[in-house]
């Protein structure tokens, strides 16, 4: 047994009165990967950070106990914290396009930690910076250590972070959710980078994430956090194997994995609903050097029938939720048609008749719905407006509610008094109100834990197969996408690579893009 | 840049128009006043021939814009001296007081503003916030009777009014400025605080504050070069608009301490009617309003690579 | 497409819970810190004396008796007497209603015609928007006494002038507010689905935006009332704001000016009628933003609920 | 007394270049306002006045008692039909620059006031022309006989006599050159103006190294400056805090009654003014006492003519008092039976404001309901003209002949006589007095005028404020002079 960095013991975080994590045991040995999963809330980041003593919530109290190789952290005094942090303790944040400041360059910010903890020149730690970036695959790295963080890529800005942490070979790693904001291909690009490090440097580290199949990918033990308790800490692959805890089954049940899940079958031969065709779609963005332009969506057809879904899936950036805005309204198209059940939707103003008939539910249930107005108000808004309701409109928010599986108390409430889930709900079941042709769900579960999107996306499905509903479904993931669609559209800087059906698709991808990005989806069950 | 200056010459030629048309819809004879209680009829209208105010509005108005536009602000109606020369004779008393008033003003908003930020909730942050709201609403004029009153009146440490040009007497330029200067700046801190304050709170709940603190930088380092730095975008903004405000003449201060700035000016160019001296005044604190707004900018882009490289 | 109503379902226990409903009500919160709770308390007062303060003056505001003039305060006259023999607590009991009244009904003026401005410049955008904003740019340019000064000179001296003049200066800071609150929110998703679904622009205005923005339009409203009354006693220590014989704080300043040195009582119990009031102003407005925020609003409740 | 703080007066050398000659010292003095300009004859403001008092001399100028006395005439005759006036210069006149001033500056001056229609030029309303023979003789030609002529030209030092060049070089309105004891030698716009003594005065050389005025519009700041020995001299002194002066043996504190009169008037054009009981019976209604202590705190003299005891002028006449039967009477004669009245008053002006807010009140129990306009000084004057008023109290400054006292303001359709009276006697009256010769009969024809005047209640005259100027102790060989002249030219402070 090699020896432990990390020995955390009985470790409770309470923030006012309120409890959140409940006794939190672990330990992390040199060279070792430890995972912690569990829904969004359930007390990964408070545990971790309460154990380094990083942890600056106001009114917040830690007991137990928390060595970090031999010294105790808990109750540490700052200056006892201060000489471990970022010295024999790393960190890499979640948000890359946050976790750096904005207004120091990277050189800065890189060779901060080596000259407050190595008291190196700064001679010294611009070379340490230099072999650090080229360590984390910076290109160019001489050129990029006088550039600000908003002259590099999302990806970059995490290596940047990584860079920061490792830079003087700390005992302990920590990363809390370090790809979740990126994309599939840049996610195994960030963990193959950390993995390779380790390797070199011996370096033990603590992994967050809600994603079992990252966990899958870089750690030896899983810790699963469920509302501040640790329900079980066990080898992955015993864990992926043999589940013994219910509620591991069920993440593990919800996670998506491509071919899991299958579509409802449709019926070829149902109408066409809604035909576009040569959509393209140009920004002007003004810069100080003069005007640029940005093809969001180039040249992109599809036909969409009734009772159908279509997928379009690619990469941030691709374009996905403009072709979304540009058949609702929000943005102008700047050529192509889009006839919804004859009507042309596009390049005119089009009459509240065509607007009813096209649906939208978007990604953040937490900004897509009005928070000073109660559920019922925002149910209440389509139906008042185009007349929609024959009998009572209460009586009709409460059918609505009751399709989205909501009870009809739910009503009543403001949306801050909602779950994600129960938000998204009220979301659909708003467009359902307006009993639309087309429904469109931009990234309509992404921010959703994966049990409550597996729930939601059985939902839609159900819909779909009661009301013969029509999707157009935008997301990310290629599994949920295939989970989903009749037809896929594989979009890349807004052109069309791919577009068949959903079946033929995924067995035989024609495109290289198509192909990239069904490798970097990380496998059900690591090998070995 | 170049835009910023279009905008710039369209507002302070919408700023002549108000002035214009506000000065001639107020009431009041200035030929009778500037003749004085005693005068002939005569008088009267060979005066209100010589200074032009028998021509159309609008023929005075395009008159005025276009001498303006070379840089001639007319003569004063009173004293026949030419505008221009009397706003810059005010000029250094007016940015002595903007200066060190905003001097004080932001030396106290940042030591108490960065201070109860850094220790939210705690009894200090309670007190420093009160004692803000104190100082914001004590009428200015005020507080300087009170200043007065005590170093003048009681301790006679330093002058009660008056001004002398630095570069006459530095030593006694700065023991004239000192009160009315603070009166300018302890108003101004007591607002500036509190901008201060939720400036550096917001950055303090920043992701990058977390990263600099997971480094083990030093407390000074974290509030310093990551916090402070970050908050100086709103803290500028809020020190351009006070020394905009100051600038533009803080007409009561000036009229207790008896300086000779540019609201002194205006209040009795007011009361004279003396409408070239009111226009032109209007005009040059317009325009130091822009100036100052520009500089703001300026420093936008010197403080925030993000603004300086794209 | 029909939609047949549908039995309603068994519901299925969701199981991801929400927080419990813990959510304190906005005004508990507010009177829930004592010194939001005492400011409060001094605005009622004041608005209550506003109301009845002639009723309760113990003389008559204009008794004019010059033999008594310039007296301190005594049983008699609980805070002295004027240069005229006028007693000066009357006075200000009674003057509260005026002080009151510009404040209200200006920054009601500013409010309205600001918010108004600012809102649609802000969702309509394009030209209406560069126009109105150039406008507020002008406005704010210009020196703001200056402003008072013409607008009151203008209209001659009188309450109402006086109130016009502050509530005139005070527009563009609420068009101003009320823009970049709908800027941003004109932005949000709620309002993007709102348009998706053929909302008239109106309501989407009034039921979406103006709730939305709420929060910092009170904030500078309480601000504004504060910055009101320090307005009217700044026009009034000038001379120009509410006549004589009918007393106001600042025209009470404004007489007491040549009696600093021997009627102390004359300057310091106006005074501090309008600093008492600006502060409440002042606090309720912090106390205010402190609950709107939701970020203080949860480090509140947090602080509560222990 | 506290720290010397004054930062001016040591520094530059003095303009005069002797220097040496003064040892007086340098006095600084506060004055409540910045002159706007300082050519004599074309400011109007007291402020300027005060500085011009010591820059520039006149023909004659009167004495402490109001005496005209030579100046830079050293004697003067008229002709017999009264209409030609003659007046010797003195020998070796020289302006500060140096130039000789001689008989041809007076002319200069003279005409261009005239012909100017600059603001004096109602003083020559009678004068056909000036001339100057020689360099040693001016001669006035006048219409009528003009008994008041020497006060006309040399009461006021708006006719103080310029030099040429400087007004064709535009340099006048800041750099005047004039005969006086002192010179203008630096002017700090909204801070202060200095004086140098002149080195070619004529007369005593002033022992002041310097004067320097600074302007201090707030009577409490100004005091407290005069404490702390910032300032040496100054006039910003409200009444009410001279009591309290006077009790302070580190400040002399001087109260001479003026030659100023405060009054109130009503607007005959409109009703119920026209009608003569009504004006009497608001002259019963009034409690002069009380606007006098409001306004002036024991410092004016109630007066209920315009002019002051201290002049030759000056008749008795004090027939109104407090008397609310009268006044019910005269109002019920008059079948008035109360209404609104507007009455203006200035904030430039407080006494303005404190007079009405107390007429107000004395006109209350009457059923009169009087409305208070407070305007800044050009809307009062504006709308003085304009007639838009029913009612106002003002001043009326810097009188000393009996015509100035009355002619303007209530001779028929004069230009001053905003309230419309007109009294076919008091007119004829007035017309004889401008151009009676025989000072007894002269005297005679003012008093039965004022005496109709104030019966008739055209004017319900107050009282005479006083001058009040108070000083450092060391500031000696200085006098408050009833007509407001400051004359600094015999002062000298001690250090
Ligand atoms: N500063 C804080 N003040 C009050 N409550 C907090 C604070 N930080 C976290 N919490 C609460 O503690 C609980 C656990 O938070 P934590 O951030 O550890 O969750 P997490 O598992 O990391 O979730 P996620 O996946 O969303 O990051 C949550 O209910 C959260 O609301
Ligand atoms: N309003 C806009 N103005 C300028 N550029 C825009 C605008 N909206 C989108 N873009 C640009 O158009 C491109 C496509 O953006 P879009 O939002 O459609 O991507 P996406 O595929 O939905 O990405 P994500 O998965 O991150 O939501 C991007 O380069 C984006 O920066
Ligand atoms: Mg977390
Ligand atoms: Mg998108």
């Amino acid at each position: 047994m090699s020896e432990v960095v990390l020995d955390v013991r009985d470790l409770k975080v309470a923030i006012g009165r309120r409890e959140i994590v409940h006794g939190v045991s672990f330990a992390v040995q040199k060279g070792q990967t430890l995972g912690i999963v569990g829904e969004s809330g359930s007390g990964k980041s408070l545990t971790v950070l309460a154990a380094t003593g990083l942890l600056d919530a106001p009114a917040s109290r830690v007991t137990g106990s928390s060595k970090l190789s031999g010294q105790e952290l808990v109750g540490a005094s700052p200056a006892a914290l201060r000489a471990v942090h970022g010295n024999t303790v790393g960190f890499v944040f979640q948000d890359p396009a946050t976790s750096l400041n904005p207004l120091l360059t990277l050189e800065r910010q890189i060779t901060e930690p080596i000259e407050v903890h190595r008291h190196a020149s700064r001679r010294e730690a611009r070379a340490r910076a230099l072999e650090l970036l080229e360590a984390v695959g910076i290109p160019k790295p001489e050129a990029r250590l006088s550039a600000y963080p908003h002259q590099l890529s999302g990806g970059q800005r995490q290596r940047v972070m990584i860079a920061i942490a490792l830079a003087n070979d700390p005992e302990l790693l920590i990363a809390d959710e370090p790809t979740t904001a990126l994309d599939v291909t840049t996610q195994a690009q960030i963990i193959d980078l950390v993995k390779d490090l380790q390797q070199r440097t011996g370096t033990a580290v603590v992994w967050i994430s809600h994603d079992l199949g990252v966990i899958s990918r870089v750690a030896e033990d899983v810790l699963v956090l469920r509302h501040g308790d640790a329900i079980e800490h066990r080898p992955i692959l015993e864990l992926l194997d043999d589940p013994s805890d219910a509620y591991t089954q069920e993440l593990l049940q919800a996670r998506p994995v491509i071919g899991k899940h299958h579509p409802a079958p449709a019926d070829p031969e149902q109408p066409v609903v809604l035909e576009v065709s040569g959509l393209d779609v140009r920004f002007s963005v003004s810069t100080p050097s003069g005007k640029e332009e940005v093809h969001a969506v180039d040249d992109v057809s599809f036909t969409l029938r009734r009772g159908h879904t279509l997928g379009i899936v690619g990469e941030s950036g691709s374009g996905k939720s403009t072709i979304a805005n540009a058949l609702t309204g929000i943005v102008a198209a700047d050529a192509g048609s889009a006839v919804l059940e004859g009507d042309e939707l596009l390049g005119k103003r089009r009459s509240r008749q065509v607007r009813r008939k096209l649906a939208m539910v978007f990604q953040d249930p937490f900004s897509s719905l009005d928070p000073k107005a109660r559920v019922q108000d925002s149910i209440a808004e389509p139906l008042i407006v185009h007349g929609l309701h024959k009998g009572s409109r209460d009586e009709r928010i409460r059918e609505l509610l009751g399709l989205v599986e909501l009870p009809a108390q739910m009503a009543q409430r403001y949306p801050h008094e909602l779950s994600g889930g129960q938000r998204q709900r009220v979301s659909i079941a708003r467009a359902l109100a307006l009993e639309p042709s087309v429904m469109i769900l931009d990234e309509a579960t992404a921010s959703l834990d994966v049990s409550i999107q597996a729930k939601v996306l059985a939902l839609l499905t159900r819909l779909q197969v009661d009301l013969g509903l029509t999707y157009l479904f935008i997301a990310h993931d290629l599994a949920i996408v295939q989970q989903m669609s009749h037809d896929v559209l594989v979009l890349q800087n807004g052109k069309t690579q791919e577009y068949r059906s959903a079946a033929e698709l995924f067995d035989a991808p024609e495109s290289d893009y198509t192909r990239t990005l069904l490798d970097a989806v990380l496998p059900e069950r690591p090998v070995g | 840049m170049r835009t910023r200056l279009i905008y710039s010459v369209i507002v302070l030629f919408g700023v002549s128009i108000l002035a214009f048309s506000i000065v001639h819809l107020v009431p009041g004879d200035p030929v009778r006043i500037a003749l004085g209680t005693r005068y002939t009829p005569e008088a009267y209208t060979a005066l209100r021939q010589a200074s032009g105010l028998d021509q159309p509005l609008l023929v005075q108005y395009f008159q005025y814009v276009g001498h303006a536009v070379t840089g001639d602000l007319g003569v004063s109606f009173r004293s026949g001296q030419p505008v221009t020369t009397a706003l810059l004779s005010r000029l250094p008393a007016t940015i002595s007081l903007a200066v060190v008033g905003i001097i004080i003003g932001l030396a106290i908003s940042l030591v108490a503003g960065v201070w109860a930020a850094m220790h939210e909730g705690g009894v200090g942050d309670g007190l420093i916030r009160l004692a803000s709201q104190f100082g914001v609403s004590v009428p200015d004029f005020w507080m300087g009777l009170l200043l007065i009153s005590l170093f003048s009146a009681k301790l006679g440490w330093l002058p009660s009014s008056g001004y002398t040009a630095i570069t006459d007497d530095p030593v006694d330029w700065l023991k004239h400025v000192i009160l009315p200067g603070a009166t300018v700046g302890l108003v101004a801190g007591a607002i500036m605080t509190r901008y201060v304050r939720s400036a550096v709170l917001d950055v303090r709940s920043m992701s990058y504050v977390r990263t600099a603190r997971s480094k083990g930088l030093p407390p000074r380092m974290v509030t310093f070069r990551h916090i402070v730095r970050n908050a100086l975008i709103p803290i500028v903004t809020i020190t351009g608009i006070q020394l905009a405000t100051i600038l533009g003449g803080v007409l009561v201060v000036e009229v207790v301490f008896a300086w000779p700035g540019l609201g002194n000016l205006v209040y009795t160019a007011v009361q004279n009617r003396d409408y070239p001296l009111i226009q032109g005044s209007i005009l040059l604190i317009a325009a130091m309003f822009l100036l100052v707004n520009f500089i703001v900018d300026v420093i936008y882009a010197l403080v925030d690579p993000r603004i300086r490289l794209s | 497409m029909t939609f047949s109503p549908l039995e309603v379902g068994p519901v299925e226990p969701e199981d991801d819970v929400v927080e419990e409903d813990l959510r304190i009500p906005a005004w508990r919160l507010l009177i829930g810190n004592p010194i939001t709770l005492i400011s409060v308390l001094v605005l009622v007062a004041v608005v209550i004396i506003a109301v009845i303060g002639q009723w309760i003056a113990p003389y008559g505001i204009n008794e004019i008796d010059v033999p008594r003039a310039l007296q301190g305060p005594s049983g008699a006259h609980w805070l002295g007497t004027d240069d005229l023999g006028r007693d000066i607590f009357s006075r200000i009991l009674v003057a509260t209603r005026v002080s009151i009244q510009v404040a209200v009904v200006s920054v009601l003026f500013a409010f309205v015609i600001g918010v108004t401005l600012g809102i649609v410049s802000g969702y309509v955008g394009g030209w209406v928007d560069a126009v109105l904003m150039r406008i507020v740019d002008v406005m704010f340019a210009f020196p703001v006494i200056l402003l008072a000064l013409a607008i009151i000179a203008i209209l001659g001296p009188s309450v109402a002038s006086t109130t016009l003049a502050i509530g005139v200066v005070y527009t563009p800071i609420f068009a101003r507010v009320a823009r970049a609150s709908t800027l941003s929110a004109r932005t949000e998703t709620f309002v993007q689905v709102s348009q998706t679904m053929g909302t008239p622009t109106w309501r989407i205005l009034l039921k979406r935006i103006l709730p939305n923005i709420a929060a910092p339009l009170m904030v500078q409203t309480s601000l504004s009332l504060a910055f009101a009354i320090l307005s009217e006693a700044a026009l009034s220590f000038l001379g120009l704001g509410v006549q004589p014989p009918q007393p106001s704080w600042g025209r009470m300043l404004y007489d007491a000016q040549g009696f600093v040195g021997q009627a102390w009582w004359m300057s310091v119990f106006p005074g501090a009628a309008i600093f008492i009031t600006v502060l409440a102003f002042n606090l309720v407005g912090d106390g205010l933003r402190d609950v709107m925020d939701p970020k203080q609003r949860s480090i509140m409740e947090a602080r509560k609920r222990r | 007394g506290g720290v010397d703080l004054n930062g001016s007066g040591s520094g530059s050398a003095p303009a005069g270049g002797n220097a040496a000659a003064n040892g007086g010292g340098a006095l600084t003095a506060a004055i409540s306002a910045e002159p706007d300009q300082l050519d004599p004859n074309k400011t109007s403001s007291y402020a300027s006045f005060e500085v011009l008092e010591n820059v520039y001399d006149t023909l004659v100028a009167p004495d402490a008692k109001g005496q005209m006395q030579p100046d830079l005439a050293t004697s003067w005759k008229t002709s017999s039909d009264q209409l030609t006036w003659t007046f010797a210069m003195r020998d070796g006149v020289k302006f500060s620059d140096g130039t000789p001033l001689t008989a041809q500056n007076v002319a200069y001056t003279y005409n261009r006031i005239i012909k100017g229609k600059l603001s004096p030029s109602w003083r020559f309303a009678s004068v056909t022309s000036v001339s100057a023979p020689d360099d040693k003789t001016v001669e006035i030609k006048v219409k009528t006989p003009t008994p008041n002529l020497l006060t006309l030209i040399g009461g006021f030092k708006g006719v103080g006599i310029v030099e040429e060049k400087n007004v064709t070089g535009n340099k006048i309105g800041r750099d005047p050159i004039g005969s006086g004891p002192f010179v203008v030698s630096d002017w700090v716009s909204g801070d202060h103006i200095t004086l140098k003594p002149n080195a070619n005065y004529w007369g005593t050389k002033p022992k002041l190294a310097s004067v320097t005025y600074r302007f201090i519009s707030d009577g409490n700041t100004a005091i407290t400056a005069l404490k702390n020995g910032e300032i040496q001299w100054t006039d910003v002194i409200p009444p009410q805090q001279v009591k309290g002066l006077q009790g302070n043996s580190a400040v002399k504190t001087a109260v001479v009654p003026s030659n100023d009169y405060q009054y109130l008037t009503m607007n005959q054009k409109h009703a119920p003014f026209n009608n003569v009981a009504v004006r009497q019976a608001i002259a019963w209604a009034i409690d002069r006492q009380a606007i006098v202590q409001a306004t002036t705190y024991g410092t004016g003299t109630p007066n209920q003519l315009a002019i002051p005891k201290q002049s030759q002028w000056y008749t008795e006449y004090d027939k109104y008092s407090k008397d609310e039967n009268k006044a019910k009477a005269l109002f019920a004669q008059a079948g008035y039976k109360g209404g609104t009245i507007n009455f203006m008053a200035t904030s430039d002006y407080p006494e303005t404001v404190t007079t009405a807010q107390i007429i107000a009140s004395a006109l209350q129990p009457y059923g009169i309901n009087v409305k208070i306009k407070t305007v800044d000084f050009a809307t009062f004057l504006s709308d003085q003209g304009a007639g838009n008023w029913d009612m106002y109290m003002m001043s009326w400054i810097g009188n000393i002949d009996p015509a100035e006292y009355y002619f303007s303001q209530q001779r028929t359709d004069q230009s001053f006589n905003f309230q419309h009276y007109s009294n076919a006697e008091v007119d004829k009256l007035l017309d004889a007095g401008a151009i009676e010769t025989d000072q007894a009969k002269r005297k005679d024809d003012y008093a039965k005028a004022a005496t109709i005047v104030a019966d008739e209640a055209s004017y319900i005259y107050l009282y005479n404020p006083a001058v009040i100027q108070a000083w450092s102790p060391k500031l000696t060989g200085y006098e408050a002079r009833s007509d407001k002249a400051i004359r600094f030219g015999s002062a000298s402070i001690s250090q």
